[in-house]
Order: structure tokens, then C-alpha cells, then sequence
């Protein structure tokens, strides 16, 4: 049977792919960035999972207005680093788990969540910054991430995104479907994007650390009652790209706690501003 | 529409609804296209011979021009979209965004490293924070020369 | 505000589009399908709505295994008959309501469903044999449809399909919605595909006659509990690709009654086997 | 994968789920790419050629080449998208329902005529209905030698 053993959050910030890629990340800028991850890439190399199931949202990157999908999973064998613009980034191509994926994706689907089922799919920075976070600078030839990868984008482009207690309730429904699979495979859900930051309009640059802190706060004693937080409070609180937090909900709810489990252990916790327009969080949370 | 919009009221920011997204479709769409090079090519050849092969607006062709992100913006753009146009000038994001504030890219990148903009007075339409309306037009920085 | 007046549910199978384009419509095979319709078309000439909400579903026409979205509404101005292997069918181009397409989407997605928006999309003879069935041939080029058409696409090729129930609230969901839009639109919603029909395997060609009117049966007066029943059921009575018919619990959700009102008139019944290797059903439900 | 499949005790039935979905994965996407005439022109010149450049198992390749249905099903087919290659060859649906079941198109045509095929028997494996495996080998009516 397999098993969500952990789970991490943390910022996606473009910038940071671009400073790691760049070699900058021992610019005074930049140091306290990748600092914030030295713990967090010692407990995964002693932690390494079977598979990653990443939660992030494409950044109108493999999605354009053509076709939006709510919620989207990746179930192919592999998935390039999408050309944002400027070349992909070097890093690995990202090794999916097509068998998991699949079964995770019956499993949600019948339990009333309406998935996109993808099998062809480039990943954005969204996906692939949280991994060189956790993992240090690659080599795209000879390195490979640590293990397989399940890509899960949501949609926080266009509105409406997923409410709160919608990505909580479907993380809930993927720790059913982790379970219910017959291999022993130690599976870690991580939850991506945030924190505050705006990148439009005369209020981009918004920046809440108190807010920030407090969702940081709830979400490791009281994910419940913070799915309830409506996106109007995300948007005036933590600016319009701040609405990217919902997404670690469903991180949050694939916990067992949420099942009537034990509480997780805080393994990790990070805060720093700014990485370019953004406040950088990041938290790892353990079960038993 | 009579779906509620409670977003309304906060200050400098546009919520890229389904409104939105249908008045800003081909606009965005133009930019989505910046992604290929062979593209990205074309438009810096001719910006306004590439612009008249998509059914925008003269507006929003001119908010392009113009590198008005705001007006953009307002012409119904979302900024991942509008983003491929800075990529496409070789500009960086933070550059960008400064030019929506009425800052210099230097005076925007300070107020990052400061801890950037506080949410005080900025939550709602009325407050005095620095991203309301009517503090715009006599913002203490002066606008970035360089579009 | 606008108003669902009407549901409407047909098979679509496409032997059905083929024999009107080809002109045998009138052949002794073909006469007693088309002449089922006789009464729909009149009745639709008399109450032509302004806009048509389609429920159908894609044959892997504009979907391939690319990217399967279980739920897909179209929000585009327009959408062009499909080539699905022969060229298009000579029939008008589909006129869309993208304004009423938007307000739906975003009212369902914050009712909790997850749809995949889609501006950009083909459709096949699952959305255009159900119109030519009701409005008969016309002219791609001098005629237009009789009204907006809002494309609504259901996975129902690749398991697992929605649930009976699910596909029952989310009609629920999209009457909350279209009563919510402020502009005096007449709204149909129709549900198409079925009925009983298998297209694969030793057990092709299987038809069910008395389950079929017993699901009209229970469709006209105990959607509820229809909605109850497990696809395994559709499949094993109905034929593999008798499943289509969870898309006719989306259009009978929408009804009035479903939400306390008063129960529709059935204004018109038509059941036939076979067209090609299907059977065929038809009803006309009519709100007050 | 241990999800509940309530629906395998069905005789003559694949039901097309994730596991069938990953399987003939390459098998559809080759079956979708005959939906442009192009493509139907160059499998026409040579079907071994054009099979050749999918990533497709060899069962795959001669399933679709004896236009075996029932075995391009086995393998992971959907009849959706298997059924590009009859639209390819110039047959009807029917004709491709009629070569999964053992009879000639004639002979199905002439049960669906006469009501279809009835589910008496046919519902569940073990019963003695025409569709039953064990029907399969002696079935009354002698398969179509056109393929
Ligand atoms: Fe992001
Ligand atoms: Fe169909």
C-alpha cells in the first residue's frame, strides 16, 4: 500500500530558477534564498520518496486561453521544461509515475472531482523551481531528480479558481487514492506558489509578512478552518497572485491529521522577503 | 453579470475573471505567441504589421505599443500573458512591474528589498495607501522614462 | 434573468447525420427515425429558444488521449463542424453565447464543479446530429442554426466517466446559474447520446429495448433515483457505449421540478431500433 | 491496481479504464493521426512504414494490420478511435461492429434490423448468451472473409 509520508510547501518564484540557473545563488541577494533550503535539502536526501505528487499552476505556459482546465493531471511517462521564453530551463526532464497518476486520477474522478486527465505536457517554472529548490542545481544531462513526479496544475489564472475547501476536500480524496494503491511506495505531496505578491496594477509589489505568517501559522494547526478563508480575503490581504496559496490546501488535506490521524511534525519552516516581487515560504510537514 | 465580484473595491488590481478574459482573449492570445521565437522575430520586425494579424482593438494594439502594461491590463491582458511581451524586450519582470507603479525599476527593487508594499491603506478603495487611485497621478516617484 | 423552459434529449448517432447529408433521409430504414422527429421539429419552430445549452459528448474528435477533460464548456463565438475522417458535415457553423457561456462556467466552478473552459474546440457529430435532428437539413453556407448554441462536452470514452449523480447536480448547479444571468434569455438545455448501444467486442450490436423505456420511464418521473444508479448498470443492460446516457441526467437536473417546482409536461416520446447499431430515444420535457 | 472493477464479469466487453488507456496509449494517438488526409495517404502506401514511426508494441502494429479489432481492443484500442481506420479504408461502422462479433455485415445488419442483439444471456460471464466466450469458437455464423 502506498503512503503520503510528508509534505512540503513552498514559494515557486521564477527569479529564483533564473538566479539558480544563472550561478547567483551566492549573490547577497540570493544567499538567503537558497540558505532557507539547506536544512530542506539534507531532509530530503535522507527522505527521499518514491514519487513527488507537485500541486502548481501553469503560468500560461502549456495552457493558453484556448483550454483552462480547473484541475489537470499529468499521468505521461515524462514532461519536458517548458520554453517560457527565454529557452527552457536546464534541469532534468521530469520522470512521471503514469501508474499512480492513473490510479490517483480514477480514484478522484469517481469520488465527484473533475479532473483533466493529461498526457502530453510541458511544466513551467511553477513545477520545476520548488524541485531545484529541494534538490540544489542539476545537471540536465547527467542528473536526474531524486525520484518520479506526478505533475497536478490548477487553475489560478483565470477566475474562478478552485475555492479553498475545494482543494482541501480534493487533497483529502488523493490520500484515499495514495492508500488504496497496491504498491508500497513512500509518496510525498507538495504544495507550491505564494506567498503575497502582486505582479499587476499601481498595488504590484504588495508584500503581507504578518498575514503570510499567520496562514503558515493555521495552516499547520488549523487547515480546516483555514479553507474556509474566501479568495477576496487571499486577494486584498496577500495581492492577486497571492490567490496561489489555495493550492497548498490540497498539500495540507492529504495529511493524515485531516483524517482523524495524528498531528504532522513541523520539520522545516522559512520565511524570508523578497525573491524579485514575491515572499518567499516554505514548510515541511511529516506524518508518522 | 449579476455574479457577485467582491474584488471590486480593492485598489490597483484587476481580477482576471471570465469577463475579463473575453474582452482580453486575442490580446492575450497575441502574446501567448511570443513563445516562439520565430515569432518574436517577427513582431520586433514589425510591431504594428504583426499586431493587425490578431482581431484586438485598436486599443488594446495601441496599449502594446505603447508598453502600457496598465492599459493593457485594463484592455482585459493578464499579466502571465503580457509577460512574454517584456521577455520578448528582453526586460526583466521586476522592470515590468515597476513600470505599473509609477516607479523606476531602482525605486521598485528598493521597495522590494524594504519588505515591499504594505498592505496598509491598500486594502480597500478610499484608504490612503500608496496604490490608490487618487494617489497615482501625484505619486512621489516620477514615472520610468524608459518604455 | 434568464430561464430554462425546456429540455430536450435524442441519441446522436452519427449514421443518423450521415443518412441526412446523403439525402436518405426519406429511404424505408431511415423514414421512421426522421419521422420521430417530426413533431420535435415543429414544436422547436414554436419555441425556439435564444439559447441552446448542448450537452454531448466528444468521440475522440477534439480530444484525443492528449488531454481528456471530464467536463468542457464551450465559451467561444463560434465552433466548426469537425472532419471526423470523411470532412466536415454540411451543416452552418455553431454559433456560441460566450457571455452566458462565461457566466456559467464561473457560477458552476464556484458551485464546487470542476470544468475545464474551452475557447477553442471542433465539434463532432455529437453536437450537430442532435440539431439536425431537430431543425432538419440545412444549408452550411445560406443557413444559420436557429439560435446560440453553448457546446457542453462530457468524458464518457475513457473511465471513469461522471457519476450518474454528479452529472444530476451539476444540471442542478447550471439552472442556479442560468437563473442568476440578468438578461430575459429562453434557455434549452439538451442531453444527447445513447440509448442503449455496444460498438465493441462479441457482444456489439446489444440492445436493450425494455431498459431503455424503463430509463425513460424513470427519467421523466424519478430523475433522483436514476441518478442513483452505478455505471456498471448502464454498461451491462445498456451496452459499453450506453453509458452516454449520464449526459441526460446534466439536462434533466436543470429542470424546474428538480429544485421544487412543478413537474415538466412531457410534450413529445419517440423510441425506434435501430439507426445503424443503436437505439434511439427521444424525449421533450417542458417547464411552466 | 486494486479499484474496484465491478464491470470485468461483462462478456465481450473492455471497458476502456486508465489501465486500457495507458496500454494503447501510442495505438489511439497512431488511430488519431488518420483523422488528417495526409497521414491516411502515407498509412495507405505503406501501413508498415507509417506504424513503424509510432512507439507501438508489434502486437499493436499486426492487430492493426490483420484489422483485428477485438485484438487492437485487447492491446488498448478504443473503438473511437480504432474506428478511423475503418473511416481510413472506406468501411462503415457497421461493417467494423460486424467483424468483432464473428458475423458477416450482412448477417449483423440483419440482427440489428431485428431488434439487436438481445442482453438475454449476455449480461454476465457464465451464461450462454451469443456473446458469451464460449460462443465465441462455434458461433453459427461463419466470420466475414473480406478484412
Ligand atoms: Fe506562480
Ligand atoms: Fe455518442
Amino acid at each position: 500500500m502506498a503512503k503520503i509520508t510528508a509534505s512540503v510547501y513552498t514559494s515557486h518564484v521564477p527569479a529564483i530558477g533564473a538566479a539558480l540557473d544563472l550561478g547567483k545563488s551566492h549573490e547577497p541577494y540570493w544567499q538567503p534564498v537558497f540558505a532557507g533550503y539547506d536544512n530542506s535539502r539534507q531532509w530530503l536526501r535522507e527522505n527521499r520518496p518514491d514519487v513527488i505528487f507537485l500541486v502548481y499552476n501553469d503560468h500560461a505556459t502549456a495552457f493558453s486561453l484556448e483550454l483552462i482546465p480547473t484541475f489537470a493531471i499529468g499521468c505521461a511517462a515524462e514532461f519536458k521544461p517548458a520554453d517560457e521564453g527565454w529557452g527552457p530551463r536546464p534541469v532534468p526532464t521530469v520522470v512521471g509515475h503514469p501508474e499512480l497518476a492513473a490510479h490517483i486520477a480514477q480514484s478522484v474522478i469517481q469520488d465527484d472531482f473533475d479532473l483533466t486527465i493529461v498526457n502530453k505536457m510541458d511544466v513551467d517554472h511553477g513545477l520545476t523551481v520548488p524541485l531545484s529548490l529541494m534538490c540544489g542545481a542539476l545537471d540536465p544531462a547527467r542528473d536526474r531528480w531524486p525520484c518520479a513526479i506526478i505533475p497536478f496544475a490548477v487553475n489560478v489564472v483565470q477566475y474562478p479558481v478552485p475555492s479553498g475547501r475545494r482543494c482541501f476536500m480534493l487533497g483529502q480524496a488523493i490520500r484515499r487514492a495514495v492508500e488504496s494503491f497496491d504498491q508500497p511506495l513512500n509518496v510525498q505531496i507538495w504544495g507550491t506558489g505564494g506567498m503575497s505578491h502582486q505582479l499587476q496594477g499601481a498595488r504590484a509589489g504588495l508584500i503581507n509578512r504578518e498575514w503570510d505568517n499567520a496562514f503558515l501559522e493555521r495552516l499547520i494547526a488549523d487547515p480546516e478552518g483555514l479553507s474556509k478563508m474566501p479568495h477576496v480575503d487571499y486577494v486584498r490581504e496577500a495581492g492577486s497572485e497571492g490567490i496561489e496559496l489555495v493550492m497548498w490546501l490540497i498539500a495540507r488535506g492529504a495529511m493524515a491529521d485531516v483524517a482523524g490521524g495524528p498531528a504532522p511534525t513541523v520539520r522545516h519552516r522559512f520565511y524570508h522577503v523578497p525573491a524579485s516581487n514575491t515572499a518567499v515560504g516554505h514548510l515541511i510537514l511529516e506524518n508518522h | 453579470m449579476p455574479l457577485h465580484k467582491p474584488y471590486l473595491d480593492i485598489p490597483g488590481t484587476t481580477i482576471f475573471d471570465a469577463e475579463q478574459s473575453r474582452k482580453g482573449y486575442w490580446l492575450n492570445q497575441f502574446c501567448m505567441s511570443l513563445m516562439k521565437a520565430e515569432n518574436r522575430e517577427r513582431f520586433k520586425a514589425d510591431e504594428r504589421a504583426y499586431l493587425a494579424e490578431w482581431p484586438m482593438t485598436d486599443e488594446q494594439r495601441e496599449a502594446v505599443l505603447a508598453r502600457d502594461l496598465n492599459r493593457c491590463i485594463a484592455a482585459g491582458g493578464n499579466i502571465y500573458f503580457l509577460a512574454k511581451i517584456g521577455a520578448t524586450d528582453g526586460k526583466s519582470f521586476q522592470y515590468m512591474a515597476a513600470t505599473m507603479t509609477g516607479m523606476t525599476q531602482d525605486e521598485y527593487a528598493a521597495m522590494m528589498l524594504a519588505g515591499g508594499r504594505s498592505p496598509q491603506g491598500n486594502r480597500v478603495i478610499g484608504e490612503d495607501g500608496d496604490a490608490q487611485p487618487h494617489r497615482q497621478g501625484r505619486a512621489p516617484h516620477t514615472p520610468s522614462s524608459s518604455t
